[in-house]
């Protein structure tokens, strides 16, 4: 039963979401649209679990005493701050308001945070450029030389380097190029084979060929 | 000789394979940063992607009703705000009425922060945009691309009430909008999921909207594709994408003002790549001798 | 100083143009007779179609109208169309929509399945109007199939077949062939190498939830890894981002264990939360990476940017990086920083080929013959386009 | 946003300098700062999906809301439907949704663990069912309407190569040789393409960021820039 159940679960609801696809009529209508509501509310749910295990983890350090455990406590205290901030203080469901205390954790503290680090890939981008980026095969070659024309020709110094040649074979145009025929081509190979291994695996899970993700008994 | 020779740049070539990562760290900020201290004026080349978006601007006649969809946050505002600002001054220089909306909790947060921009611009300071005549935000829904789908049937059901509580029906600008058809131009600026390729999914395959797009860098290769087969019709990509745009558009900004460190930067990270297959090369030259 | 010839034609020119204007705007007012263009009242839009949207749940109606011949580009004066609407055809019209010039569609979603409809569509010029007579009666309904999508229909039906019978032919016990992949055979070799050196392996499964096909394919090569982690009794670590991920990965690593013989070996905190945040998750590996130099590490699942970060990190503390993600954006800097990748589709074709289960491998089977017919349809659908014999591309129109 | 050397920016850009200082190596401020986006992104999303999705999807819905507080912005929900003026409002059903939910916390439980794989199994079949037919619709119907074109100049043709090329070397039921390992190559020259040419757009991106950062700091904070 533990896993029958689940397994009827996942059937009904996938071939419900397929049937309002080809039948537009009601009940299926509006049955899609409840069932993505759920869907939201239990993941809704589902960030307590990694809250809680977040603070276990974090407590567990602080009561271990493990190196650098004062860092946990920061993590405990950060996550405090803000969640009492947010509930508390900032004027309920319009807490993203501008000036409300969560607005400005949100722009002075998280903004700045997650901004950097998403910057920091500039610096790693070129460590790896240098350091893993190797014409050690052809394959590696073209994705290079690729590379190498997309780079020049999507910025102004391509232009005025090729500014020898006539407008429309300057390097930005065979950037341009590059990004409307090859590029496209490869890039819908990958897509049609991603949409095909999507299809085959949904229909696995629909029917319970694949029931791996229930683990066992 | 010859041999003490090879073994001297081999030792060279070695010793800079094995370079500390942070030299390389340094190169790309100098390389940043000098730039934001220069003037020097680039001449930007117009792609045909973005010429498609200027194109379906222009074609729309004062009134006319534009949807821009925010779905990024900060950390890829550097690359789309400078979109969003050139796009917004257009609309409100031409009479055109925005309407705002975001798939990104965070998104129409960021199109407060480009019209508080707009606000203090020297252009606009006599006629500021203002609420509910030049543009209404309609805040961030949750569902992702069922947000779309939902639009698709009914905006205003979609979203009951606007981002400071106004019932949606009572805005002007919202006035007979029920759905994509009385959409004349959707402008989606998107760094990631949800974001244009479900645009395209949803509002154009199954509703038949006008899309064109602003992308990250990193998302926009894989929308090319939908370009050429004319789901979308227009699309800027990247920091380039906005200052083809603020140059099309009109309005030197922040995507203009970033291009010569872009420039730098770019030249900084295709010198490493040589430097780095030379050396490389080089090392193994020897070793297979 | 008396006016000169110019500003008198150009007076005069005003004073007409007002009189015919207030005239038009008269005679407009009882018929909406199309007048000269340029000075009065503009043409009515023509061939106004009004149907029941076809393949939908009811509730709506299109009208379909040819522009008014004053609706050109250049016209500023033309602002567009006023939708009417009643439910008779001679009276009771209400405004319920406006298009802009340039528009000929407009979709009303406010119709009450069944009811009779009339539809009136007139232009807008300056505060001029004119109308069109009303077409009807029309009333919406809704539709028991989608005939748009009776392709996607055949055509998945045609695919889920093929998959379905592969599958029952693999569990038939009938070899299929499948060729090798590379990134796939390292595996082995990158655990075992972990176990001489004596150090941890790593798993990453990406930072999508279990909602992601591509998590749980990660998922599934994460059981083949967990297994030979328990044979070698090498540490395993499994940071994971999602909750859902982490209750999944936990029993599938725990199950992995257990075949393997060595349940006792297997405990909760191999497998442990991080955060949902996609930097913060990446920042947090970032750390353990650096300051446990683990030996291997395996990137399998969904990934968008954190996947240079770690890729990155990993190569500069040496581990053999094996990583497979069917995210186009990420897999440049897998290519180039690990040691192998599968590519796109090979990620799910992975999972088939390390467990040799008659599903996985059924079902790899069934897209090959999905991507036959699409290579199949390319070809010939080209040539077919290329000689214009006729419009061949219209067979696979979506809606 | 606020321009200058306010003490709100000071903070963000001490924050902004603590991240990157990692680049120089591992040090307290960066741990800091790991700690602090560590708690504070899970809060961030621990309060944003309370408010923006629990609250309005759940409680709303039922009427949860308006029984712990009456407020102006909610309307009746279903349990004040039924109860009130005794009719049924089909969103009395998200009462489910609360069910499977709760179903989900159960994982706190060592031995009522098994309870979670319910809202699991839901949540496999909702994405399943989405998927396969969005994704066949659009990614590869649309796409393969799109690769049909008449082959009658260079450009078209390398569209056409490419593809059929790319999807060959995706073709796992025959060893790549002769022909099909010939066409398998060129696909991979496709794809190489193809990702070298994300390449650099992604490092475009990656750059842009940083700039933005630098931005924040130079012009922003310091006001050095103009």
């Amino acid at each position: 039963m533990r896993r029958e159940i689940p397994l009827i679960i996942t059937g009904v609801v996938g071939f419900t979401y397929i049937i309002q696809f080809f039948i537009p009529h009601w009940p299926f209508n509006i049955m899609e649209h409840m069932l993505t509501d759920w869907m939201l509310i239990i993941f809704a749910f589902a960030i307590w679990l990694g809250v809680l295990n977040l603070m276990k983890v974090s407590l567990d350090r602080i009561s271990k005493r493990t190196k650098d455990w004062p860092y946990a406590l920061v993590t405990i205290l950060g996550f405090l701050f803000i969640v009492i901030a947010g509930f508390f203080f900032s004027g309920g469901r319009r807490f993203l308001d501008p000036g409300t205390p969560f607005d400005y954790i949100y722009q002075f503290i998280y903004t700045p945070l997650s901004a950097t680090m998403f910057a920091m890939l500039a610096f790693y981008v070129a460590s790896a450029s240098y350091r893993a980026f190797r014409a050690r095969t052809k394959e590696a070659t073209l994705l290079l030389l690729a590379a190498f024309f997309v780079m020049l020709g999507r910025v102004p110094v391509g232009d005025a380097m090729t500014s020898f040649l006539p407008e429309s074979v300057r390097l930005s145009k065979f950037a341009d190029w590059i990004m409307n025929y090859p590029q496209t081509a490869g890039q819908r190979a990958i897509m049609i084979g991603i949409a095909l291994g999507i299809v085959s695996t949904s229909l696995r899970l629909i029917l319970g060929i694949e029931r791996s993700h229930l683990g066992s008994d | 000789m010859n041999d003490l020779i090879w073994v001297a740049i081999k030792f060279m070539f070695e010793k800079l394979l094995r370079i500390d990562r942070r030299i390389i760290f340094l190169f790309v900020l100098i390389a940043l940063i000098v730039p934001l201290f220069l003037n020097i004026s680039q001449h930007i080349a117009i792609s045909p992607e973005v010429r498609d978006i200027y194109d379906s601007l222009r074609k729309l006649q004062p009134g006319s009703r534009v949807l821009l969809a925010f779905d990024y946050d900060p950390p890829s505002a550097p690359e789309l705000q400078p979109m969003a600002v050139a796009v917004m001054k257009y609309c409100f220089k031409h009479n055109l009425k925005v309407i705002i909306m975001g798939l990104w909790p965070q998104g129409p947060l960021q199109a407060n922060l480009a019209i508080e921009s707009i606000k203090r611009d020297k252009e606009f300071k006599d006629n500021p945009p203002i609420y509910d005549k030049d543009y209404v935000n309609l805040g961030y829904m949750t569902g992702n691309e069922l947000v779309i789908q939902g639009m698709g049937t009914d905006i205003q059901r979609t979203f009951p009430r606007d981002y400071l509580g106004n019932p949606t029906s009572s805005l002007s600008v919202m006035k007979g909008i029920t759905n994509f058809s009385n959409i004349d131009f959707i402008f989606n600026l998107s760094a990631g999921y949800p974001g244009t390729v479900e645009w395209v999914l949803f509002a154009v395959d199954r509703f038949h909207a006008k899309l064109s797009a602003g992308n990250t860098a990193v998302q926009a290769p894989q929308v090319y594709p939908y370009v050429h087969s004319g789901q979308l019709s227009g699309l800027a990509g990247g920091l380039k994408g906005a200052a083809e745009l603020e140059k099309l558009l009109g309005f030197y900004g922040k995507g203009t003002k970033f291009m010569l460190s872009q420039s730098f930067a770019h030249i900084v990270v295709i010198f490493f790549i040589i430097v780095g297959n030379v050396a490389y090369f080089a090392t193994r030259g020897k070793k297979k001798k | 100083m008396y006016p000169t010839k110019k500003a008198l034609l150009e007076t005069s020119k005003f004073i007409f143009l007002l009189l015919s204007f207030l005239v038009l705007m008269n005679v407009s007012a009882f018929c909406a007779v199309p007048e000269d263009p340029s000075y009065g009242a503009p043409a009515p839009p023509t061939d106004l179609v009004v149907r029941d949207v076809p393949n939908d749940a009811g509730g709506a109606i299109i009208l379909h109208w040819d522009p008014s011949v004053d609706d050109v580009e250049g016209n500023d004066k033309f602002i567009g169309y006023e939708i009417l609407r009643s439910t008779s055809p001679d009276s009771g019209f209400k405004v319920i929509g406006t298009a802009t010039a340039g528009s000929t569609e407009l979709t009303d979603n406010q119709t009450v399945d069944g009811k009779k409809y009339y539809y009136i569509v007139r232009s807008l010029m300056g505060s001029s109007i004119a109308e069109a007579w009303p077409v009807g009666p029309v009333s919406s309904s809704q539709q028991w199939f989608n005939l748009g999508r009776i392709n996607s229909f055949i055509a998945l039906l045609i695919l889920s077949t093929a998959i379905l019978w592969y599958i029952h032919r693999a569990r038939r016990g009938d070899t299929l062939f499948i060729r090798k992949i590379a990134g796939l055979e390292a595996v082995d070799e990158a655990v075992g190498r972990a176990t001489e050196m004596g150090k941890a392996i790593y798993y990453i499964p990406g930072t999508q939830d279990m909602d992601n096909v591509q998590t749980i394919a990660g998922v599934t090569i994460l059981g083949r890894v967990a297994k030979l982690t328990a044979q070698y009794e090498t540490p395993l670590d499994v940071p994971v981002s999602r909750s859902l991920v982490m209750i999944t990965a936990r029993e599938i690593v725990k199950e992995a264990y257990l075949n393997a013989g060595r349940p006792d070996a297997y405990n909760d905190s191999m497998v442990h939360y991080l955060t949902d945040d996609q930097f913060g998750y990446a920042a947090a590996i970032d750390g353990m990476v650096v300051r446990e130099k683990p030996a291997t590490i395996f990137y399998m699942g969904a990934f968008y940017a954190e996947s240079l970060i770690l890729a990155e990190t990993g190569n500069s503390v040496g581990a053999i990086q094996i990583a497979g993600t069917a995210m186009p954006a990420q897999l440049p800097f897998f290519i180039a920083a690990c040691d192998y990748t599968l590519i796109g589709e090979e990620l799910f074709a992975a999972s088939a080929y390390l467990s040799k289960e008659p599903k996985l491998l059924g079902s790899l089977k069934g897209q090959d013959f999905g991507k036959l017919c699409i290579l199949g349809i390319i070809i010939i659908g080209s040539i077919i386009q290329t000689f214009g014999i006729f419009d061949f591309t219209s067979i696979f129109t979506v809606q | 946003m606020e321009f200058g050397f306010t003490f709100s920016n000071t903070l963000a850009a001490i924050l902004t300098i603590g991240i990157i200082s990692f680049l120089w190596r591992d040090n307290p401020l960066y741990k800091l700062c790991e700690a602090l986006f560590v708690g504070v992104s899970a809060g961030y999303w621990f309060v944003s999906l309370y408010y923006q999705n629990l609250l309005p999807q759940l409680f709303d819905k039922l009427g949860l809301t308006l029984i712990i507080t009456p407020h102006a912005d909610v309307k009746e929900g279903a349990l004040q439907v039924l109860f009130k003026q005794g009719r049924f409002d089909e969103r009395i059903l998200y009462i489910f949704a609360g069910i499977l939910g709760i179903m989900m916390l159960m994982r706190l439980f060592p031995n009522l663990g098994w309870v979670s794989r319910w809202p699991l199994a839901f949540i496999v079949g909702t994405t399943s069912g989405l998927y396969f037919t969005t994704y066949f619709q659009s990614n590869a119907m649309a796409q393969l309407k799109s690769t049909i074109i008449p082959l009658n100049s260079i450009n078209n043709i390398v569209i056409v190569v490419g593809t059929v090329c790319g999807l060959i070397y995706f073709y796992f039921s025959k060893e790549h040789k002769g022909v099909l390992g010939g066409a398998a190559k060129v696909g991979t020259w496709f794809l190489m393409v193809t990702f070298g040419a994300s390449f650099g757009y992604t490092v475009m991106s990656r750059m842009s960021l940083l700039i933005g950062r630098i931005d924040f700091i130079f012009s922003t904070w310091l006001g050095l820039v103009k």
